[in-house]
């Protein structure tokens, strides 16, 4: 709910027609952020995917058959951030500075707020004590810290690495990281360059550039939620299907 | 009286104290310290400490060999990145690469030597009493078994190490049996070239048009690069991408064409489209007046693709005649490059269907032509460091039945799935026996009658493989990130245990070998990962440096050649193959006489390391998001489902005269009426386990019948009454 | 030392019912103790569900404990001298239902010993944490309460600094009606604001006014329009359990008539409110309320069965006197506004949560797993063991003599 | 009666607060934290001495990425300690118990924050020219390591939580808390978000 306008705003643009839902940018991600491989009965609704890939076939046949794969993370919502609003005890915030939202799990006590209120499905709660097979814990990335029992995670933008970044930054004196010295695991996995991240507020950036182009669009635009997150498509059906159309109020179309 | 003075004593007392500790921190620190126990209390691992360390290294798991960065904290990998600029994988690391560190803690490791006892059971023994149990089966073997009754089933041929395992099973007079991998097929092509034929490779980058007879193109198909540049939006200057495949397999959904193609039948239509090339005159007139050593004359190829007529060649493989023709037309426009595909779980077309398709790049003048198939040279590998007589490399499917008598199975990673019927046949029945040196339980080898524990690819070095589009030679390392565990142990050293006569190298002596004759051959240019550029071979003083340039993650890339088509017989010199080439118009008999209802196609999801484990933090994406539907589930279209009378979420169960699985039905409109498909491999349960026994895999079903081939297999489809 | 009062049941049938509640009590407890040691997996909520019965049978349970500030308010304020016979129950089944409810709260959150957070860091904006605090202070306005009926046992107030005490307590307990009423006014609304702020969620969304959405209000006058007609049928039970005749014919008629007016008002604007959001609300969101009502299992009917059936039929009855006199309906209509205000709960709760809002995610049900429902029955368990200890130690009705056996 | 009766239960009440209150001072603290010495004794005075003259940043540096080494792994103490320099107790236990067997020294470190506290050193030292000491007291003129005072419960050192059991008067070096941290981005008017410190 900070009304301060950041200088960075972080943000991503995943083209979905790049995408072949070959899952790589989830693999990346959960072992980037030491997310816990739950233990089988978690079905497909107790697991813990910070970017989860969609499928969805527009259902014609051979050969009008297609597929579009929507890899779907926190939006990283710039605007009445529908989370940071419901949690209790402000576990999670937007940063002034970059616009990322967290979600800071030693703050969090689980209460499961701001799952109900995210539009996106995209948190994700421990009903487990986190598991990882048998001597794996040294495999970890020192740079996340597992989360425990009983909180809610999701996608921080991999914020281990921007911290990494700005280490590597200051040691060579400089307080601000360069664009191409921060990118999210997802991104960087992804074998097809579906994912782009980067920088919205910096014009120049590829990302705000391809954000601002006619094939992008975001996810339940119509919530005024301002998600960071933006969406490619050249595919008349996945964009029907995805973006949600303002309806009609009386008489005048919304937006 | 008493009573009450007791009791109000009593609660001035609880009062005081109430207040007293209200008054000093003890309460409160209390509160907060039970919240900073909940923050980090032991059911929540420590994250590992200390500085962070850089290496590079290349992926061992299968043979694209991706170059590593590989982060590590305390000598344990923490973090694995691609390389970018890496001359093969151009930074690209798959799924199965990021998490590949994790299998050398998988459930399924074997952590101890096994063996199967008189009465069946699978029991631990010390190392050396494996070692020795394997030496006395070497002998029985020896004293009774002729030609090829010890074999290796090698799933990387073509390494240092197994010319390590040819010498060795040259004393022994042993057969050296390549495993199934995506490039396998390229030595159908060879076979087909007169005379002596180098290493060769599939130019894909540079190809106008891409025909793929159900290979992964868009799935990881060779190299990173590959794959990168082939992916995304129709651009100009990608190769177009013809798929042939009945199933609706990413790379299908992905090509610019997409031809769903009748189950089996691409022997026909690759024939089908050799008959528009020949009829229209399309193929390369010169080439073909000069080399081709079978084109005319009675039962030439000229006359066996008349006999292919598009109209026909439609009814059959369900592909209209007109886009047959378009196909055609668009592949003889350019360079193009022809790949029978080799599915993880539904393995090689069959051997006239590959002759075939690469009757096409042989028409189309590709070979060794820019964009179509190029030469490698060879470099340093041909040699070893003492001379003796090295077994001959034959495909499982050329072993004759009932020949093995001892089968030692090498523990590399990225071998795709047999089946077990397969492996079977090829055993002697009576006294045929399966070592296995892998690391992990593997479905085909889930009987195997004793195992001996190898070292996974993070932990070991070895040679990482050059893809099946590499243009040139290479050789790059797996450089060990983590330590081998004490129970796992390098395959050479226990051939070296139990080798009577020949001395076996260890791999290091090899690798070093191979290094040191690259660089007396003074080729190619060597390329640095921490710096990301490459530098002439010829910059590297000693042997010394380019060895250790290679251990700390470098990669030597052979320089191109040019290498002029020879003779060839465009339906190969193999009578057998010419003569199934003749017959392939017949309707494919059924694998027995046996009724059935459906066609059941195996598959194997790219980079699950064929019938290996998965990463657990894979299978655990896949199940929640069901993404990739394993061995559980079987996939048909709605029109079956109906006729069959099920619906989305039943339980059937699948059956061959072999046996039969159990499989939850899934619908998609895409896949061809009348087939299921269903998916070979780890499952997502548990942490990603290998099959565990027989039965639970469709690789159980198929008789593989028809030259070792098991894509298409008869069927039924029951019912589970619950 | 603490004798049950006069014409209370007999030890032995005493026993044996209060042990049967105190065996369903053990195995809430084993399962709350399951979550609490082993995590929220034994529940089936799921990342669709955050919220499970457990939300929703406290809303219900909260608003129908509404009685307790309601009638206090009416008793000790507005001097609703009728209400007499009926404050000690209200109070009891008051503190009953909060403090039930906090303790099925502190299973439900992941982290219980964190839960003091909210207080360390409080979030403004956040409706929970209104409503954690207004929960927590209202308890203690209730235990507060609670305290003089438990001085007035008969062998406590043998002690005379107690009964002193109790005097001395009774004088106040005006002002803690005063800001009991205040305080759960307060939280009965943020419990209905936690729906109608989830901007993300077009489904409960609602119009604001000033800083609550209409939710808000519509929680409060539910809740109080509930809460007398909880107490009928409570008292009523316990009437018929007790085979006495515990509360006067009048008190029954007042709460009667005044849960009938306050529904019939709640209905007036829960349709208002309904026509606003299918008309404006819903589709200034991009949704169409169509969509929310097309899965059978949350079709229309459940708005009707809301607002109609189990809403302005019983306040019909209720508002009429003539019906009220008719002792069979003065059952089934207090049961019908309960029902009504149950489904209201479960309908923001659940539904909410069933529909998907990305397009391409699935409509969702879920079914409360054996440990939520042996969780939540220990809860209830507990409460009846409270009511019936108080029922047989306490004089929670002036109407009935008092004595200490001798 | 009534008089004597008010009096003992004034006495028994100031019992009671006197007790509680001692217990909740001395007793608690005293039982909460343990105290475990350090596996060597070590002077900073002697190798930051003129005759030694090692500086601070020879052992406790930052690394390439801009992390921070910590404390020194084994082979720093190699470079002089190869063979015993004196006879001390300490000196022959550095080298037969660690250097010999290339064991590394466990040491225990006062102001270890957790796994999910993120404090890049460069920022603050390099950045914003804090000096060391300023977090650490004046490490570097200690002749000997006082002990690891730990509390049982949660694992953290008592430099992290405070030494004033109070929690009223800490700030480093004596309390490294997240408050303190707080209390000091605000002095130098940093704004920040959680996920500025906390990994």
């Amino acid at each position: 709910m900070t009304k301060t306008t950041p200088q960075k705003r972080y943000g991503m643009v995943i083209d979905i027609d790049r995408c072949d839902g070959c899952g790589a940018c989830m693999v990346a991600c959960s072992l980037e952020n030491n997310v816990s491989v739950v233990p089988p009965e978690a079905g497909i609704h107790r697991g813990l995917t910070w970017i989860r890939v969609y499928s969805v076939t527009n259902e014609k046949e051979y050969p009008h058959s297609d597929t579009a794969y929507l890899p779907v993370s926190c939006q990283h919502c710039g605007n009445e951030t529908p989370c940071v609003g419901v949690c209790p005890q402000s576990a999670v915030d937007v940063d002034p500075k970059n616009g990322i939202v967290s979600q800071i799990p030693e703050r969090c006590m689980g209460c499961r707020y701001c799952m109900v209120a995210c539009p996106y499905h995209a948190r994700y709660f421990n009903w487990w004590d986190p598991v990882w097979p048998e001597g794996t814990e040294h495999l970890l990335n020192p740079g996340v810290t597992p989360r425990m029992r009983g909180v809610v995670e999701k996608c921080n933008f991999c914020h281990g690495r921007h911290h990494a970044a700005q280490e590597r930054a200051a040691s060579e004196g400089r307080s601000e990281i360069e664009p191409n010295e921060y990118q999210t695991a997802c991104a960087e996995a992804c074998p097809n360059g579906a994912i782009t991240f980067g920088d919205l507020a910096d014009k120049d950036s590829e990302v705000a550039k391809l954000a601002a182009g006619p094939e992008s669009f975001q996810l339940l635009k119509t919530l005024g939620t301002g998600p960071k997150v933006y969406y490619l498509t050249q595919r008349g059906w996945v964009r029907d299907m995805a973006a949600k159309t303002p309806l009609p109020l009386d008489g005048q179309p919304d937006d | 009286m008493g009573f009450s003075v007791k009791r109000r004593d009593f609660l001035g007392l609880v009062g005081g104290g109430a207040v007293g500790a209200a008054l000093s921190p003890a309460p409160w620190k209390g509160l907060d310290d039970i919240a900073i126990w909940t923050q980090n209390w032991s059911w929540k691992p420590r994250l590992p400490r200390g500085p962070v360390e850089v290496a590079f290294t290349h992926c061992g798991l299968c043979h694209a060999g991706c170059g590593l960065k590989v982060r590590s904290v305390g000598g344990s990998p923490v973090g694995v990145h691609g390389v970018p600029g890496h001359p093969l994988s151009a930074g690209f690391v798959c799924a199965l690469g990021l998490a590949g560190r994790y299998l050398s803690y998988h459930p399924s490791r074997i952590v101890e030597p096994t063996i199967v006892g008189a009465d069946g059971q699978r029991r631990g023994i010390p190392f050396k009493a494996a070692v020795r149990q394997l030496g006395d089966w070497l002998d029985d073997t020896r004293s009774g078994g002729g030609h090829g009754s010890v074999a290796i089933l090698d799933n990387r041929p073509g390494r240092m190490r197994s010319l390590a395992y040819r010498k060795w099973l040259g004393a022994l007079d042993g057969a050296h049996i390549k495993g199934l991998r995506e490039d396998t097929p390229i030595n159908r092509l060879r076979a087909m070239l007169d005379g002596p034929a180098p290493e060769l490779g599939l130019d894909i980058a540079r190809a106008r048009t891409v025909l793929s007879f159900g290979a992964p193109v868009l799935e990881g198909l060779g190299s990173g690069e590959a794959g990168s540049q082939l992916r995304g939006r129709s651009d100009s200057d990608k190769p177009y991408i013809v798929q042939i495949e009945t199933r609706p397999s990413r790379t299908a959904r992905g090509a610019d064409l997409w031809l769903r193609i009748a189950p089996g039948t691409e022997t026909v239509l690759a024939l089908g489209l050799a008959n528009v090339l020949v009829s229209e005159g399309l193929y390369d007139k010169e080439i073909i007046a000069q080399q081709a050593l079978d084109l005319d004359g009675p039962g030439g190829y000229r006359e066996l693709v008349a006999r292919f007529s598009p109209k026909k060649v439609s009814r059959i493989t369900g592909i209209d005649a007109a886009t047959i023709k378009k196909v055609a037309r668009r592949f003889a426009s350019g360079p193009a490059v022809v790949i029978p595909g080799v599915d993880p779980g539904g393995g090689p077309l069959s051997a006239e269907a590959q002759t075939a398709a690469f009757s096409l790049s042989l028409l189309n003048g590709d070979v060794g032509r820019p964009g179509g198939v190029v030469a490698r040279r060879a470099s340093g590998t041909t040699q070893l460091p003492r001379e003796g007589r090295l077994a001959d490399t034959v495909e499982l499917a050329d072993v004759p039945d009932g020949s093995i008598r001892l089968l030692i199975a090498d523990g590399v990673a990225g071998g795709f799935a047999i089946p077990t019927s397969l492996l079977e046949r090829k055993l002697n029945p009576s006294e045929g026996r399966v070592v296995s040196l892998a690391p992990f339980e593997r479905s085909a080898l889930h009987g195997a009658d004793l195992v001996i524990p190898s070292t996974t690819p993070f932990e070991s070095i070895d040679e990482a493989g050059v893809p099946i589009d590499a243009p040139v030679d290479s050789m790059g390392l797996t450089v060990p990130s983590m330590r081998a565990p004490d129970y796992s142990v390098d395959s050479l050293r226990v051939l070296s245990m139990v080798a009577k006569s020949s001395v076996v190298p260890t791999i290091t002596e090899l690798l070093r070998g191979r290094s040191d004759r690259i660089h007396a051959g003074e080729r190619g240019s060597v390329f640095d990962p921490s710096k990301g550029e490459s530098v002439p071979l010829t910059e590297f003083k000693t042997n010394g440096d380019l060895w250790r340039a290679l251990t700390s993650g470098g990669l030597w890339t052979d320089a191109s050649a040019t290498f002029s088509c020879p003779p060839f017989r465009l339906m190969g010199a193999n009578a057998a193959i010419r003569d199934r080439l003749h017959r392939a118009l017949e309707q494919p008999s059924t694998a027995d006489g046996w009724a059935h209802e459906i066609t059941l196609m195996p598959f194997g999801w790219r980079d699950a390391s064929g019938d290996g484990p998965l990463p657990p933090v894979m299978a655990k994406l896949f199940r929640e998001t069901r993404l990739r539907l394993d061995s559980r589930f079987a996939t048909i279209c709605p029109k079956t489902a109906g006729d069959l009378g099920f619906v989305e979420g039943d339980k059937a169960s699948i059956k061959t005269s072999l046996g039969s699985i159990t499989v939850e039905v899934v619908l998609d409109p895409a896949v061809v009426d009348g087939v299921v498909h269903v998916a070979v491999g780890p499952s997502t349960e548990a942490f990603g386990d290998a099959s565990r026994g027989k039965g639970d895999q469709p690789l159980d079903l198929p008789s593989c019948e028809n030259d070792a081939c098991w894509r298409v297999i008869p069927a039924k489809m029951l019912e589970v009454v619950s | 030392m603490i004798e049950p009062l006069t014409n209370r049941a007999p030890t032995r049938v005493f026993l044996t019912w209060i042990g049967f509640w105190i065996a369903l009590f053990a195995i809430g407890g084993y399962f709350g103790m399951l979550c609490l040691s082993q995590g929220l997996h034994h529940t089936n909520m799921n990342n669709r569900f955050g919220f499970g019965i457990w939300i929703f049978l406290d809303l219900t349970v909260i608003a129908l404990g509404a009685g307790a500030f309601f009638s206090a308010f009416l008793l000790y304020i507005l001097k609703k001298q009728a209400l007499k016979d009926v404050i000690g129950s209200a109070v009891v089944l008051g503190f009953i239902c909060y403090s039930g409810a906090v303790v099925v709260l502190a299973i439900d959150v992941g982290q219980p010993l964190r839960a003091w957070f909210t207080f360390w860091h409080p979030n403004a904006h956040s409706m929970l944490a209104e409503v954690t605090f207004c929960l927590t202070l209202y308890l203690l306005v209730l235990a507060i309460e609670y305290v003089p009926l438990i001085l007035k046992n008969p062998s406590l107030s043998k002690n005379v600094s107690l009964l002193i005490f109790e005097g001395q307590l009774h004088k106040v307990v005006v002002v803690f009606a005063g800001v009991g009423a205040v305080l759960s006014f307060f939280h009965q609304g943020s419990l209905g604001g936690l729906y109608g702020v989830m901007n993300g969620r077009p489904f409960a969304f609602r119009e604001h006014f000033f800083i609550w959405p209409s939710t808000f209000f519509l929680f409060i006058l539910s809740a109080i329009a509930a809460g007398p007609s909880f107490l009928i049928l409570i008292n009523k039970l316990a009437s018929k359990i007790t085979k006495k005749q515990l509360v006067r014919k009048e008190a029954y008629d007042f709460l009667g008539r005044i849960s009938g007016w306050l529904l019939l008002a709640y209905v007036g604007l829960k349709s208002a409110d309904t026509i606003v959001w299918i008309n404006h609300t819903a589709p200034a969101s991009g949704y169409s309320v169509s969509e929310f009502f097309k899965e059978a299992s949350f079709g229309t009917w459940i708005l009707f069965a809301e607002i109609v059936l189990f809403g302005l039929l019983p306040a019909l009855v209720l508002i009429n006197s003539r019906l009220r006199k008719r002792p069979s309906l003065m059952i089934v209509a207090p049961m019908l506004v309960c029902i009504g205000i149950a489904i209201n709960r479960y309908v923001m709760t659940l539904q909410s949560q069933s529909l998907p809002t990305l397009p391409f995610e699935e409509f969702v049900l879920y079914t409360p797993s054996l440990v939520e429902i042996g969780v939540f029955g220990g809860m209830i368990s507990y409460g009846v063991i409270v009511f019936s200890l108080s029922y047989r130690y306490l004089p929670l009705y002036p109407g009935l003599r008092q004595k200490a056996k001798t | 009666m009534i008089l004597t009766r008010r009096r003992t239960t004034i006495l028994f009440f100031i019992i009671g607060l006197v007790v509680a209150m001692l217990a909740g001072w001395i007793a608690v603290p005293a039982a909460l934290y343990e105290s475990i010495e350090q596996p060597l004794g070590f002077s900073h005075v002697v190798h930051s001495s003129d005759d030694v003259g090692m500086e601070c940043d020879d052992c406790h540096h930052l690394t390439s990425e801009g992390g921070f080494a910590g404390i020194p792994q084994i082979a720093v103490c190699v470079d002089c300690h190869e063979e015993a320099i004196g006879t001390s107790k300490d000196e022959l236990k550095l080298v037969e118990e660690y250097i010999k067997p290339g064991r590394e020294i466990p040491w225990l470190v006062y102001a270890r924050q957790p796994d999910n506290a993120f404090f890049p050193h460069v920022r603050h030292t390099k950045l914003a020219k804090i000096p060391c000491k300023q977090c650490h007291g004046d490490h570097g003129q200690t002749k000997t390591l006082r002990p690891l005072k730990r509390n049982r419960f949660t694992g953290y050192s008592r430099d992290i939580w405070g030494h004033d059991f109070s929690g009223i008067t800490t700030s480093p070096p004596w309390s490294m808390k997240m408050s303190d941290c707080v209390d000091c981005h605000r002095k130098r008017g940093v704004r920040d978000s959680c996920l500025a410190c906390h990994k």
